[in-house]
């Protein structure tokens, strides 16, 4: 069993148009950037994938990663819980001509929806959100008293993953709080695809310090020296450079 | 005389479907000696309950290490590869539906694919374990199981009579006389001992066998 | 003319009500600030929803390391004992009620507890982030903000008007003029800055202020 | 901040009669015997607590951990979902005594009920128990065309926990297998007593490997060389023994 591929490219080939597509990562940390950028490439061309259901916390930030995504043109709707960030202007742009649509999710729930799409659980009841504008239409039930709301879990057909070390099994770790919603994403996901920094032999990660077992894995791929979100921002990046 | 396959031979028959790279989880008891008989060339993922990930074969005698068992409470061993979980998240990857394969031990199994293998009636002290969560989730659940019971009553059935473990879950059957899908509520016969009529197959089970197609031959090597 | 605590001291007055040992969260803004003015002695620990527990105060310029962030998108640091976890343990912690203390600023709070602080309304891109999920969960949910809007109207109000965060789930307001508790549907005045008069602090809030005993000083060092 | 105490003792002295005890552990592996004995202790010093409702996997093995709770008579309700053991007969004789009440769970629907209960999910549905006797009188919804049991969450007083390593914070790691319920039954007690084989200061675990954050435990008690279950059986202990 090997689920390392050599490029970025063969990593992203198998996203189809229309696809939902969760995405790692708390604004920059934890964004698989280097995956994204793959699939723009695609994009670019051959004009595949387009139409993108995509699942983030945020949105985008400035004109690399998701915010490039959305640039382009490949995302039909963003689920997500915060769509601003420091440089919000391709999400807002985009949002407010009316050609994406946002389904607003706290973030807690967002988080709990899609472990629950990995954990095999169709539905659970929150606190969050009873009695706000985003529970509307949702059921609500009593629990010893008190009303929760119920929300449905959340699948995805791809996750596009950052981690730091991974193994040919898939097994992965990740950096500082750059783990955020990724692990959670390796679970509810058909087919995770994930970016690590380095691969290991099996056995090179120690199997009481794994975060996301392998058997949440489909793809592997190395990226040695990925790029931070932020620095790019601070450099004023666009995603592609147009004078490389 | 038909001479039914032993318990290894089951194992073994059952082992070579299991694909390169399948995650599997076996019952506790006969299923879980399915692991031994991993063909050549294949590398299987097996999962216990408990929270280990691709585990080894069990460790000589005198060198176990108790916080290293299965969900059977056998001392098992680390590969290269083993993850240890907790137990929410050993019964995601169970729910969630990321295992290829779970093989378990029945009492009794229908035409349905429901299946009945934790309690055999309400006297003594009732246990479930993981069995009623294996059943839902993995891609295929499949059965290990002597054709009939020790006193030569069918356990393939058009309705099981022990309580259920789970409604409609099973989708494939490996007894010690014959391999049978489960499929649109039907017993469809894959395989037989080569020695064995349709007719006598037909005869010690308890909902009609269908055939859709030829019916391959059930041979297992000595073991 | 009264002069009105600075942003920081109400920053102060906030942090001198957080416990030794108390696991606190802080909403993006001006609650952040209240981590700074943690009293001598006392060690708290700071609860950030991207996933970290313990972590420290924010580095050197140009020592960043943008995946050890706060929910704010700040950078942080690590202190001896600090925990990484991902998203939804992280939320396990907010809303399985393992806070002491939430932190959160508002547009608007009412007598009720109710809380809004997510939306002026429906222009521009709505954004909720974590503030729906934190006003549930944390044993106290406290408030901080100003007592009025810049233009003057208050934001201590009967009922909402804005979008609600959530429902019933304020339980302190400590605003640049006074300390005010919410118990059983009203607002209960725990200190005042002493050079306002009780009839000009109702003035400008918008519901009824309820006495349960006498009204303590509002101060704060300079800062 | 310092959660440590120094004696199991005081460990376990504010455990009243009647609480809700989750005990960790998967049979023997994991089980946290030196402080399920030295809450015998207290009960053959005290008698109490007694009338104790606990929350385990199994139903303990031999005469030693959870079978000697069972023995003393401190346990009159087992929730467990495999009460059965290579040595069961001080559980089976007390049940079919009718001494002790049992609810039994699946496996996967107890452990997902305690971490609802430490993650403040009040419900969830699952597919396990879908038509069996176990999901008698469970509310069922069909989503997406299949049906699901509903399932409450499920929380304790008291959590007794093993575990390897544990600071002052109570920050804590596992040893293996012996990880299992643990990590779930400090999120959903109350008051989460761990025994530790050692204590390090705070920074002593790697911020990364760090399975229970500390803000889900309140006691941390070492004990250097903790017992295996298993080894205590193969030896025919009995707890307390009658000549020591």
């Amino acid at each position: 069993m090997d689920k390392t591929v050599a490029t970025l490219a063969e990593a992203v080939a198998g996203i189809k148009d229309g696809a939902v597509v969760m995405i790692g990562g708390f604004g920059g940390s934890g964004a698989p950037v280097e995956l994204i950028h793959a699939l723009i490439d695609r994009f670019l061309a051959t004009g595949h994938p387009g139409g993108l259901t995509v699942v983030n916390n945020n949105a985008g930030n400035g004109h690399v990663g998701l915010a490039a995504l959305i640039e382009h043109g490949m995302v039909g709707k963003l689920i997500c819980s915060f769509p601003r960030s420091a440089d919000p202007v391709v999400f807002t742009e985009t949002y407010l001509a009316g050609k994406i649509k946002l389904d607003l999710v706290p973030q807690g729930t967002l988080a709990e929806r899609i472990r629950a799409g990995g954990a095999g659980i169709p539905a659970f009841y929150t606190p969050t959100g009873f009695g706000t504008d985003l529970a509307k239409g949702k059921p609500v039930e009593v629990f010893d008293g008190r009303p929760y709301v119920q929300e449905r879990w959340l699948k995805a057909d791809v996750a596009l993953i950052k981690a730091e070390v991974g193994d040919r099994l898939g097994n992965l770790t990740y950096r500082m709080a750059a783990r955020n919603f990724n692990p959670l994403m390796c679970m509810a996901a058909a087919h995770t695809i994930v970016q690590v920094s380095r691969i290991v032999p099996p056995g090179g990660i120690d199997p009481e310090q794994v975060i996301t077992p392998g058997i949440f894995v489909q793809t592997v791929v190395q990226v040695p020296h990925p790029a931070q979100e932020e620095d790019l921002n601070r450099a004023k990046a666009v995603y592609p450079e147009i004078n490389p | 005389m038909t001479t039914k396959l032993t318990t290894a031979q089951m194992a073994w028959r059952a082992a070579q479907d299991i694909d390169d790279g399948a995650y599997v989880n076996f019952g506790i008891g006969l299923p879980e000696m399915v692991a031994r008989f991993q063909p050549p060339g294949r590398e299987a993922i097996f999962h216990t309950e408990n929270g280990i990930l691709g585990f080894g074969k069990a460790p000589e005698p005198g060198e176990e290490d108790w916080d290293l068992i299965n969900a059977g409470k056998k001392a098992v061993t680390l590969k290269p590869g083993t993850a240890f979980f907790h137990h929410a998240d050993s019964f995601a990857m169970v729910r969630g539906g990321h295992l290829d394969v779970a093989i378990l031990g029945a009492y009794e199994v229908a035409e349905s694919g429901d299946l009945a293998n934790w309690s055999t009636g309400p006297k003594g002290v009732p246990a479930v374990g993981g069995a009623m969560d294996l059943v839902h989730g993995a891609r295929q659940v499949a059965v290990i199981t002597d054709h009939v019971t020790r006193d030569g009553k069918a356990k393939l059935l058009t309705r099981c009579t022990l309580p259920l473990t789970g409604v409609a879950c099973v989708t494939r059957i490996y007894t010690n006389l014959a391999v049978i899908d489960i499929a649109d509520g039907h017993f469809v016969l894959r395989e037989k001992l080569p020695s064995l009529s349709l007719d006598d197959l037909q005869a010690i089970t308890g909902a009609t066998l269908h055939l859709t197609g030829p019916v391959g031959v059930l041979i297992a090597p000595e073991l």
